[in-house]
């Protein structure tokens, strides 16, 4: 069954303007950042930070990695071991905020 | 299970024998119970008894059978360990308080007045809290006969625990996380007395002054030495542990390395106050740097007088 | 040897080696999870010397970085694009700009080090050892560790970018057969991945 | 292709390739040449790991002094557990068989990147020097015990640094088998071979091989950590410079807790394998026992902390930790439910395999039985770093892990080597080990319950009938060791030839010839749609 698909499985190709307009995103996203951090927030600074950074890499996972063009399956892998990793550092702080 | 005599040597015996049993029951009984079946169907469906296999697939209801029923155990299990554990973390405000120090490789104890023994002396039937000091590495404070154990974490605040001894004798306490060399022999004893008993021993100060203390450093520097344990890196018969013996220290002409280079000292006082409080300073030769710690702080200048006369005695 | 000719044989599998690079690419994640783990903890046990710390990092530089990292994340993703439509010629050039401003990041962590070095802060310094509270030691120790064990992988992706540049100029990589630049282009993105997570860990939650 | 059937012929120890001789092996990129370099190596390092526990024992065979000094016994446990963590039970079955049969099974011709594969096992060797490296050259032997805790793992002033990066390396090799399998079985299964119709010793390959790849790299970034502050004084875990060693903890769990479910997963997959094939009789639960591995994989990630009860966590990860590793147990028990099971109806060909087969079921019971009293808190605290654990994984490690092993040993031997071994001797070998086996831990269960801790050069006279016991249950064991590896050495060159398919299994390795030709198959199979792995009729 692989050996069929996999030779004359066409990519799809990704026009340059796609990516100029993420990676104009992606430096409004930078900038905004800095700029929300700058303000004093208290608390709120460290998610507001971690905020702006998962949206970047999620551009960044979606399209130039050209996650949105993958198979299912291998989306479901990224996502699998981004929540593992969440899931971790989660139980991790069980001990550590209620220490 | 420990032994039968001391059963009921503390307030948590009861509760964790009872968790320990039961789960032991349920195990047995799964073990017992599998393995018979598993004897049975070897014997019966033996090729020379069974020599045509039926072929079978699965069944959804015998697997939700033996998911569910497990499951139920097992949060019964759960709930046991957890509620028999749920006591030790939370010490009763009126415990007495005692300071455990684990250092390479012995525990000291100091009490409320300032006393310190390398034996855990206890009243009977009062809450005592160990608040726990871990001056070096880790290490781990288990008095099996009471069914408790907590790791001594350096740095970390409010390491302690607590129990109540409920019978009077004599138990092993050991020290049960790794923690080098001597780990094996970093024991002491607990000895539970009757509450007046304590008191007294407490307070008896002609034990600290006795006769011998006035008139000589020399028992004192022993005692000392012995409360803070020096003797488990120092033999006092020459024999050589992780530190050099004492035997004949005093005046011996000794080769350190101090920073590296090698030199020649005649042991004097000034050099044995060094030793003790700064001992990476100058290290004996053939010894390995970083194992003795300082002690400033938990000696005094007098102390180490009394520890200096008492070295003198050794030749 | 006749007979080992074909146990040689490469079947090509594009997707077998992508999926084997997202693989790779899932285990260095993790590897740089127990990094941020370990942040977290110190940070949320040490916040105000966390805060302290982290003002003494320039957000120029790191932002600085952070523009050129972005930007050749781009220009590596658009060199896959040209070398589909088979132009070789932007292939190449596009992996250069990628690996010039590759180079410009570590130059500028370069000269950030030193900056931090002749403060008299590296790792077990006596100027820290002397003047900073537990969590600053703590801080600085994770910043070298963690910038460092990125720049090591900048420098990976590097190679292995030069790696794929060179079998495009031969023309062993090309149009059909594309899987050694897609699976640069998706480490150096995993690069980039974890830059946007350590610049506002480090430079900008003050 | 274009292999010609005749060319095909030779099989694969016969094959002589580019290379000839002892290069022809350790340049091969065949799977199943790698399988077998894999199993010398490892069986080597076993011997070694077997001989220290060996003395380990001799020493506590009486309080005080025996045969060596404290330093020695505490070094030899170190490297004792070393060895047979990271260089036996966890590269040991999916390094081995994984190697060996995977392919096969998949109906490949090699893993996905054979080179790949290669490389690992050259990562493995370095491993091992390196490790090894640490007892020849420096200021003494690692005495750190396996878990390297801090922050006793940088005062100490043994040679730490090569046994720390001989364990990274090794587990960069276990990474990359990990992925080379995930690779294979998403990209070469052949033909009509759906998820569904996997054997389940892929399934446990493949459940392992996630955990390989994701856990891995969380313990060699630590292990990194203590190296840097070895070296450089960079202040991670150290408390003098505000450090948290309880965080070092968490961080060596968080991959050695899933660790051990790679060593127990493929273990239970060969298991999974020869319970059908010897009832001849179709697995009970096919779809519950691959739930169960995914389970475990799964949810064997979430539970490090009971490692750490005593280590001063909050309470609420405590009551965490604990309600997990109870649910964990549940899919063991899932599978040893259905492997029981399987043998109702069964016709049941009673042969060496089999024997290791039940006698794992037993002691993996008891093993995974006495993990729950460790799993309960108050239980815990009582027997935590006690003999009580070292029975426990001794147990479950060796008489899981390790009877597999054997089990799978026995089961596959004559299509691994052609030739059949002597099936008389195989059984002594079997019964004298299982005796010496039950003689050698079941009496640290004891002393752990009397409170003797573990990791103990030296004891009090009241554990002395205990150890002696233990002791002489080594000695017995180890008879019955050498009666097994010297009916298999001798058999792999002398025994009778083999049949194809000796045991009447239905996986896809019994279709070809013993041993395998060079390739596998001519053709790639193709599974037709009511065909499977265990349809037996
Ligand atoms: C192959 C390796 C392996 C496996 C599979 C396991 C499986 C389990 N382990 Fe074990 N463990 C180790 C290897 C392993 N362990 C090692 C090496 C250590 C020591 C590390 C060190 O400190 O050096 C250790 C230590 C260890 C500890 C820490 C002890 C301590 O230091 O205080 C704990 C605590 O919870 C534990 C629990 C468990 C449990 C609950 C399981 C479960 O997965 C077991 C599940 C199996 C069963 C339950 C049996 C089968 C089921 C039935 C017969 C049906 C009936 C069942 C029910 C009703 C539930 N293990
Ligand atoms: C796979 C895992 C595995 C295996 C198989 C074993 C096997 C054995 N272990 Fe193991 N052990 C561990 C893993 C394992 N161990 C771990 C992880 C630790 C913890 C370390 C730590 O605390 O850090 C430990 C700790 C440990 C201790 C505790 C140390 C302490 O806490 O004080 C002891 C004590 O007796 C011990 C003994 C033994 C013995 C006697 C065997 C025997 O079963 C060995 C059987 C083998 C023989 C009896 C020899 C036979 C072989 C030959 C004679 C060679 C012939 C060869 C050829 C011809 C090829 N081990
Ligand atoms: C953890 C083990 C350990 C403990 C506990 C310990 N020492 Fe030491 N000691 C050493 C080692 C190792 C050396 C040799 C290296 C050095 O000089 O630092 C040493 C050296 C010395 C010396 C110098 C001896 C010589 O011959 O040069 C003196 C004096 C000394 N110790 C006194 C003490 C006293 C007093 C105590 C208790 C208060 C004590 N030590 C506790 C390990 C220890
Ligand atoms: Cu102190 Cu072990
Ligand atoms: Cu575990």
């Amino acid at each position: 069954m692989n050996l069929s698909v996999m030779s004359n499985e066409k990519h799809h190709i990704v026009p340059y303007r796609l990516y100029i307009i993420i990676l104009l995103a992606l430096l409004v996203l930078t900038f905004s950042s800095i700029g929300i951090t700058s303000i004093e927030l208290g608390k709120f600074t460290v998610a507001g930070a971690l905020l702006f950074a998962v949206i970047k890499s999620y551009l960044v996972l979606v399209y130039f990695m050209h996650l949105k063009y993958d198979k299912p399956y291998i989306k479901l892998m990224v996502a699998f071991v981004f929540a593992v990793f969440v899931v971790t550092i989660v139980i991790t702080f069980l001990d550590y905020l209620y220490r | 299970m420990y032994s039968s005599e001391v059963t009921q040597a503390s307030n948590f015996v009861q509760g964790v024998d009872r968790a320990f049993l039961i789960i032991m029951g349920i195990s047995f009984l799964f073990l017992i119970g599998l393995t018979v079946v598993m004897l049975v169907f070897v014997y019966k469906y033996n090729k020379k008894r069974n020599p045509k296999p039926t072929q079978i697939e699965g069944s959804v209801k015998l697997e939700l059978l033996w998911t569910i029923v497990p499951f139920v155990l097992t949060l019964l299990m759960f709930y046991l360990g957890w509620a028999e554990w749920k006591p030790m973390s939370k010490p009763p405000k009126d415990a007495m308080e005692v300071t455990v120090y684990g250092r390479m490789w012995n525990f000291s104890f100091e009490y409320e007045n300032g006393r310190r023994t390398d034996t855990l002396y206890l009243p009977k039937d009062k809450p005592v809290k160990l608040n726990l000091v871990a001056m070096d590495v880790l290490h781990s404070l288990y008095i099996p006969a009471f069914r408790v154990k907590q790791d001594m974490v350096p740095g970390k605040k409010d390491n302690f625990m607590w129990f109540e001894p409920q019978k009077e004798g004599e138990y092993e306490l050991f020290c049960a996380e790794y923690c080098g060399l001597q780990h094996s022999y970093m024991y002491t004893f607990v000895k539970v007395l009757e509450d007046s008993t304590f008191t007294n021993w407490l307070t008896d100060t002609t034990m600290v002054a006795s006769a011998a203390d006035v008139e000589s450093p020399t028992a004192t520097g022993r005692r000392i030495m012995q409360s803070i344990g020096c003797f488990a890196c120092h033999s006092i018969d020459g024999s050589k542990l992780v530190g050099p013996s004492f035997k004949g220290i005093w005046g011996e002409e000794q080769t350190v390395v101090t920073g590296g280079e090698k030199r020649q000292i005649t042991v004097d006082e000034e050099y044995i106050r060094r030793s003790i409080y700064d001992p990476n300073a100058d290290v004996a030769d053939g010894f390995n740097k970083g194992l003795m710690l300082s002690y400033e702080g938990q000696l005094s200048d007098d102390d180490i007088n009394n520890i200096i006369e008492y070295l003198k005695t050794l030749k | 040897m006749e007979k080992s000719a074909h146990i040689e044989h490469e079947h090509y599998d594009a997707e077998a080696s992508k999926v084997g690079m997202w693989l790779f690419i899932f285990t260095e994640l993790l590897l740089f999870g127990g990094l941020f783990i370990i942040y977290s903890v110190y940070r949320f046990m040490n916040p105000d010397a966390f805060h302290l710390a982290a003002e003494e990092l320039d957000t120029f530089i790191g932002a600085l970085n952070t523009v050129l990292l972005l930007i050749s994340s781009m220009t590596i993703a658009m060199a896959t694009t040209s070398l589909q439509k088979n132009n070789k010629l932007h292939t190449l050039l596009l992996s250069t700009v990628t690996v010039i401003l590759g180079l410009v990041f570590l130059v500028n962590k370069y000269f950030e080090w030193g900056i931090k070095f002749s403060h008299g802060i590296w790792p077990g310094s006596p100027h820290m050892m002397e003047t900073m509270s537990q969590g600053e030691i703590l801080f600085f120790g994770l910043y070298f560790i963690m910038t460092g064990l990125h720049a090591l992988h900048i420098i990976i992706g590097l190679v292995i970018i030069a790696v794929a540049m060179v079998r495009v100029n031969k023309g062993t990589v090309h149009a059909n057969r594309a899987a050694l630049l897609e699976n640069a282009g998706l480490y150096w993105h995993l690069v980039d991945v974890i830059w946007i997570f350590l610049f506002p860990l480090f430079y900008l939650i003050t | 292709m274009h292999t010609s059937h005749a060319e095909n012929e030779a099989n694969y120890l016969k094959y002589k390739g580019k290379y000839k001789g002892l290069l022809g092996w350790i340049l091969s990129t065949d799977h199943k040449r790698i399988g077998l370099l894999y199993l010398y190596s490892i069986a080597t390092m076993f011997s070694v790991g077997a001989l220290l526990g060996l003395a380990m024992k001799f020493e506590l065979l009486a309080p005080g002094k025996t045969i060596m000094d404290a330093q020695t016994y505490n070094a030899t446990f170190t490297v004792h557990g070393v060895i047979m963590i990271f260089m036996i039970v966890i590269p040991g079955l999916p390094a081995v068989f994984g190697n060996f049969l995977l392919p096969i099974m998949l109906g490949a011709k090699d893993v996905a990147f054979p080179k790949l594969n290669l490389l690992s096992w050259w990562l493995y060797v370095a491993g091992v020097f390196l490790v090894l490296s640490a007892l020849l050259f420096g200021p003494g032997t690692p005495d750190t015990g396996w878990t390297f805790y801090a922050p006793y793992s940088f005062k100490t002033g043994t040679n730490l640094l090569p046994a720390v990066f001989g364990a990274f390396v090794l587990g960069f090799s276990s990474i990359l088998t990990g992925l080379n399998f995930l690779v294979t079985i998403h990209r070469l299964r052949c033909p009509g071979l759906k998820w569904t119709k996997l054997p389940l010793f892929v399934w446990t390959i493949y459940g392992t091989a996630w955990i390989q790849l994701l856990a891995t790299p969380v313990v060699g970034i630590t292990l990194v950590l203590i190296a840097l502050e070895r070296i450089f004084g960079v202040g991670v875990f150290d408390p003098a410079l505000g450090g948290d060693p309880i965080l070092y903890q968490h961080l060596f769990w968080i991959y050695s807790h899933p660790a051990v479910y790679i060593m127990i997963l493929p273990a239970m997959g060969a298991i999974s394998e020869i319970i059908p094939t010897f009832s001849q009789k179709h697995i009970f639960g096919y779809k519950a026992i691959i739930a169960s591995t995914m389970a475990i994989a799964f949810v064997g990630w979430l539970v490090w902390g009971h490692h750490m009860y005593t280590a001063g966590m909050s309470g609420t990860a405590q009551y965490y930790f604990s309600l997990l590793t109870f649910i964990v147990a549940i899919p063991s028990a899932i599978k040893v439910f259905n492997w029981i099971s399987t043998l109702y109806k069964g016709s049941i060909n009673v042969q060496t395999p089999f024997y290791w087969a039940i006698s794992f079921i037993f002691v993996f019971m008891i093993g995974g039985l006495s993990g729950l009293v460790l799993g309960s808190l108050a239980t815990n605290i009582y027997v935590h770093d006690t003999a009580f654990v070292v029975a426990h994984f001794h147990y479950i490690v060796f008489g899981g892990t390790g009877f597999s092993f054997f089990a799978a040993m026995h089961y596959w031997f004559p299509k691994i080597f052609g030739r059949m071994y002597d099936k008389a001797w195989a059984n002594i070998g079997w019964l004298v080990f299982f005796i010496g086996f039950l003689a050698l831990y079941s009496p640290m269960f004891y002393l752990g319950m009397m409170g003797m801790p573990r990791r103990y050069y030296d004891y009090l006279e009241e554990f002395h009938g205990g150890n002696i016991l233990s002791t002489f249950g080594s000695w017995i064991m180890v008879t019955g060791l050498i009666i097994i590896i010297t009916n298999l050495v001798r058999s792999a060159r002398r025994g009778p030839k083999a049949e194809m398919n000796p045991w009447h299994g239905k996986t896809l390795e019994w279709t070809v010839t013993s041993p395998p030709p060079l390739e596998n198959f001519d053709e790639i199979p193709v599974i037709a749609e009511d065909d499977g792995p265990y349809n037996y009729k």
